[in-house]
């Protein structure tokens, strides 16, 4: 099992003491659970909470669009899929490089609630972080692209029993928009789901709302979610949210020349680009 | 603020329909451009029976609200002693003012709520002299009190009012102001922000007209005060200097309000419902209060 | 603190029957057959008050913390308020159909945290203007809870300004007892009627059961992690706006919605308009005050714009503003947000932070 | 249970929800400015008929579609939608439907996932001058969703009552 806490402590009090940062984000123990929390370090002093193991499943770069860390030189801890939601956010100009230092982790996979390895740690296609100033533990390269079996499962069975589930999934959701906050690449400073000036708006929490809102939002990170599963983690609903990611994202594989999101700086997301050769074939 | 000082709802309200949150449909009998971005909307109601049964005190507001967009918080602008109407003066400012100001027009119709709230102390303002100082919009929950008092003249002693905008276009109620300019009664003294040509008179903000020009008496004087934040808060800064003391000193706050019931906690500041406990408060009961507004 | 009315009850002479497991499993399904009943249903992994129509779909006695409470049979996630019409002729504006939740109904599987937290909404929705539907709804529902036998990682409910032993919040309680009978007890009239209609065993005339149930509450009192000295850190809340710790602990909050929606005593709200072509209905829906726009005003001013503030404001209205109104504590202790919380944030743990602040603060002032 | 205005979401297609009498199909059709809204005026002009079950959206480009407005049109009062833009290679800012090309794929794949029938999101590419391509269009896709039934959207609600 990974441990990095001794290494990230002792980076991190570095950066303290040379003066290069003014904010480490990293993860500490609740104190009273097993869990552990995002921690926003800010003294030297504190650097001892800092702890890093298979428990430290929060996207951190998710903290990078937050008010607190505007205009800061911030150290950050990344595995290789937050480092790719944080390729995005270097492409899509939402942050500039040089305020960051960042700690890339060799992830050997988190655990999930009941103690196993996390399903997308199973599938997961790149374990190494792939933008760092320091990469911690030993990095075992690019792996292949599996399909999620959930998907394919789901794929295989009919229409009704699929829309039969995902009226229960709509009917679940309260709308509390966890999913959409924790999400690191929900940046945009008022969803256009929110903009009560537009015709449309949808303010109410019902059923139709919840399927309004949730299509659009993970038609919106279509082609470039990572796949951190932060949404399925934050939600209160415990609502299968990677299908809708991970079906779009086989989707995109298949039919956009293996487009994987964030793998490469400056490589924007599926729909930002194009191919001649792209399926034309279900266009009248 | 403890549960005792809640003032018991006027014993009206214009719910035939059990759920509070039904609002009685209103005609716009008229609007009135007062600025380029304020209009005054004079509203009947579309069942004139409950014209006659509706009644407010000055410094109460409605939940104004057209169908389709969503609701606002308006004070009522005019005085229950001017029967058969009542005035909501509308500043354009965000999604729902915005429609109203796109889609309404005369003969519209659109939701009531209310009245919702606290007034202002009729009963304690008896006898006294009245400064009024507004600013821009701010005159709105002035204006009801103001023609509450000019109805019931004998009631109070001196009358004044300061009224301050940014330029002389943005001053409301211009036809009125006249009104209470020729009225001998009343002292009514008006300024604007920066000089312009064709203006005579004061020039400067609120407080430095207030302090330079109305110069008021401080005995037996209930300064009745509105205006954007930054107003009230040098105003009451100058009502202090002047010596005033906090409990004389009352104004109307402003505050994002949604259901005007005391419920959907969005008027929250300590253990205080602004729309319920208020709007009007004085500065003594101000103070009480966590600085969240 | 023991509520007044919890006295009252003792001398009331409580019904109590004592039955076994079966039996327990026989007066549930007897009341599902008589009544329109809600009860635990596992979806999605976590457990939320549905409406069942037998035993096999629920599960009463689920385990703590539910991830939901059963605010939502009480206060939607989304109601109709009213419905609109335009013609050429007019507006025509009506009340919405029935409501749903409006009806008798039994929940079985009730958390004592959970009802309590209907006791203290009822303040809120009763002061003043009464909210005809919640009362309604309150009205007819009869509570069957199960009382916990362990206590859950974030359960603080002993530590707070409520007795879980003794809640009269509850119409009916069953509590399994350690000797392996189970004991129901009528707490309300409302109760006494459903036991008369369904006895669910024999009566207890000789008392002993008292002492039984007792025992079992006395068998997980002492194993709750967490626990406060409520009075002092309630007092010090009182004194709190100022304190600089609410800025540091609410740093790694993603001021999304979850805690307050989760929260069986969080009852804020928004109003929203849906329109299509000349028809549309307004709802109103869940809202939080951790959501940025929650206080926005049009003019564009927001008192609350920084996450310490509406943090500020979300702890200290549970702790100390609707103390201050309505003289009880908005936290239930049921730890629901905490459990729900995607950053695992613990409203415990944020309090008692704060409160110690203000123990140096006035310390240093000595 | 009469129609709820804004609850109607995404159908499920059960058997049992057969269209009633006289039910006709209301179709968004989603047009782009240069070629296919022009070539739906040319039907019009050429007086080529085709069912009037579509209401026309003009958008500067079929890339403007966010797949945002082709839910909201399901998610409110259409029965289908249809989107339409130029040919590859004609697009009047050059890429453009290259562009929608890749979303319109995903979206539709999508919507079909969580259980709207394929046909009622259906793309075409129609040029100014093709005027009789237009009708075919229309008069396809009002046929296949006609054989679908309404929407019945996710509203379990107000379908138990």
């Amino acid at each position: 099992m990974m441990d990095y806490t001794n290494q990230i402590q002792d980076i991190a009090g570095k950066l303290f003491s040379e003066g290069k940062i003014d904010v480490f984000i990293g993860y500490r123990n609740t104190g009273f659970d097993t869990n552990q929390v995002p921690a926003l370090i800010t003294h030297y002093k504190d650097v001892d909470q800092l702890v890093f193991n298979e428990k430290s499943d929060f996207n951190l770069t998710n903290y990078l669009k937050y008010e607190h860390t505007r205009n800061k030189r911030i150290g950050l801890v990344v595995k290789g899929c937050d480092s790719r939601a944080l390729n995005l956010m270097l492409t899509e100009n939402q942050i500039n490089r040089d305020r960051l230092y960042i700690v890339g982790i060799a992830c050997e996979g988190v655990v999930n609630e009941l103690g196993g390895k996390a399903q997308n740690c199973l599938e997961c296609i790149m374990p190494d972080a792939v933008v760092f100033d320091e990469l911690l533990g030993n990095p075992t390269g690019k792996r292949e692209y599996k399909i999620n079996t959930d998907v394919s499962e789901l794929t295989g069975k009919s229409l009704i029993e699929r829309g039969i589930l995902f009226e229960e999934v709509f009917e679940n959701c309260i709308r509390c928009n966890a999913c959409r906050h924790s999400c690191p690449l929900c940046y945009c400073a008022k969803c256009c789901i929110d903009q009560e000036t537009s015709t449309l708006y949808h303010g109410a929490n019902t059923t139709s709302g919840a399927f309004h809102a949730l299509m659009t939002w993970s038609l919106h990170l279509a082609g470039r979610c990572v796949d951190c599963r932060n949404c399925e983690k934050a939600c209160p609903s415990h609502l299968p949210l990677h299908l809708l990611h991970k079906q779009n994202e086989q989707v995109i594989y298949e039919n956009f020349q293996q487009h994987l999101a964030g793998m490469i700086r400056d490589d924007r997301g599926a729909f930002y680009k194009y191919s001649l050769s792209d399926p034309d074939d279900f266009i009248m | 603020m403890n549960t005792k000082q809640i003032t018991k709802q006027h014993d009206f309200t214009i719910h035939d329909m059990e759920q509070l949150l039904i609002p009685t449909l209103c005609k716009i009998d008229r609007i009135i451009q007062e600025t380029p971005d304020i209009r005054t909307y004079r509203l009947k109601f579309k069942e004139e029976s409950l014209m006659e049964r509706f009644t407010w005190l000055p410094g109460q507001f409605v939940e104004f609200s057209l169908l389709g967009s969503g609701e606002c918080t308006f004070c009522i602008a005019s005085s229950a002693t001017r029967k058969g109407y009542f005035d909501c003066s509308i500043k354009r400012a965000g999604v729902v003012t915005g429609d109203i100001h796109r889609d309404l027009d005369e003969g519209e119709e659109i939701g009531i709520r209310g009245p919702y709230g606290n007034w202002f102390p009729l009963e304690e303002l008896k006898g006294k002299n009245l400064l009024f100082v507004g600013g821009g919009i701010g005159l709105a929950p002035l204006r009801s009190l103001i023609q509450y008092a000019i109805d019931n003249r004998n009631d109070y002693a001196d009358f004044t009012i300061l009224y301050g905008a940014r330029t002389s276009a943005d001053l409301c109620y211009k036809d009125e102001i006249k009104e209470w300019q020729d009225n001998k009664t009343l002292k009514v003294i008006l300024t604007i922000d920066k000089p312009e040509d064709t203006w005579t008179t004061n020039v400067g903000v609120v407080p430095k007209i207030l302090e330079e020009v109305v110069k008021p008496a401080i005995e037996n004087t209930k300064v009745i005060t509105c205006g954007p934040p930054i107003m009230i808060k040098y105003t009451i800064l100058s009502l202090k200097k002047l010596g005033f003391a906090d409990q004389d000193i009352i104004t109307t706050l402003e505050m994002k309000m949604q259901c005007g019931l005391g419920k959907c906690g969005r008027c929250n500041i300590g253990s205080t419902y602004v729309c319920k406990d208020g709007p009007v408060f004085t500065n003594e009961q101000l103070q009480g209060l966590p600085d969240e507004f | 603190m023991i509520l007044s009315c919890n006295e009252n009850l003792n001398e009331m002479n409580l019904i109590t029957y004592i039955t076994d497991p079966a039996g327990l499993q026989k007066f549930y399904e007897a009341v599902i057959s008589t009544h329109a009943t809600f009860a635990p249903v596992e979806t999605f992994g976590k457990f939320d008050y549905k409406p069942v129509t037998s035993l096999s779909e629920c599960d009463p006695g689920s385990p703590v913390p539910l991830t939901r409470s059963m605010k939502p049979l009480f206060f939607p996630k989304s109601a109709k308020i009213m419905k609109y019409v335009t013609t050429s002729e007019g507006t025509a504006v009506s009340d919405t159909v029935d409501d749903p939740l409006a009806g008798k109904r039994v929940i079985l599987g009730v958390k004592h945290c959970d009802a309590r937290a209907l006791q203290v909404l009822d303040h809120v929705y009763k002061w003043d203007y009464l909210d005809t539907d919640y009362e309604k709804r309150r009205e007819n529902t009869l509570l069957v809870s199960v009382r916990c036998d362990e206590a859950a990682r974030h359960c603080f409910c002993t530590s707070l300004d409520w007795d879980v032993e003794h809640t009269d919040a509850v119409d009916v309680a069953v509590i399994k007892g350690l000797d392996g009978k189970v004991y129901i007890q009528a707490r309300s009239e409302k109760g006494t009627l459903l036991l008369e209609q369904h006895p669910p065993g024999e009566d207890d005339t000789s008392g002993s059961s008292a002492e039984e149930i007792r025992k079992q509450y006395a068998s997980f009192a002492g194993s709750f992690r967490l626990s406060m000295d409520y009075k002092t850190v309630s007092a010090k809340m009182k004194n709190s706006f100022d304190s600089p710790a609410f800025e540091e602990a609410s740093s790694n909050c993603i001021s999304c919605n979850t805690c307050a929606f989760v929260c069986p005593t969080c009852h804020c709200f928004k109003i929203s308009d849906e329109k299509i072509r000349d028809e549309g209905v307004r709802y109103k829906s869940y809202d939080s005050c951790n959501n940025v726009y929650f206080t926005l005003m049009a003019g564009g001013h927001n008192p609350r714009l920084v996450k310490y503030r509406r943090w500020r404001q979300r702890a200290m209205h549970k702790f100390s503003y609707y103390k201050e109104r309505f003289g009880v504590n908005l936290c239930v202790g049921c730890g629901k947000c905490t459990v729900s919380c995607p950053v695992n944030i613990s409203i415990f743990e944020m309090v008692n932070q704060v409160a110690d602040t203000i123990v140096t603060a006035s310390q240093s002032c000595e | 249970m009469e129609a709820e205005v804004n609850d109607q979401i995404v159908s499920i297609e059960k058997p049992h929800l057969i269209a009633p009498a006289g039910w006709q199909p209301l179709i968004v059709g989603i047009l782009c400015n240069w070629c296919s809204y022009a070539g739906s005026d040319l039907t019009g002009t050429s007086r080529t008929q085709y069912p009037p079950n579509i209401r026309i959206i003009r958008v500067p480009c079929s890339s403007r579609v966010d797949p945002w407005f082709i839910i909201k049109a399901l998610q409110t009062t259409a029965d289908g939608v249809l989107v339409s833009g130029c040919h590859p290679g004609d697009c009047h800012y050059i890429t453009g439907n290259y562009y929608a090309r890749r979303r319109f794929l995903v979206t539709k794949k999508l919507l079909n996932f969580v259980g709207i029938h394929e046909d009622r999101v259906q793309f075409s590419w129609v040029s100014a001058a093709e005027g009789t391509k237009f009708a075919q269009v229309v008069a396809k896709v009002t046929g296949d969703i006609k054989k679908l039934g309404p929407l019945h959207l996710y509203k379990k609600e107000n379908r138990n009552k």
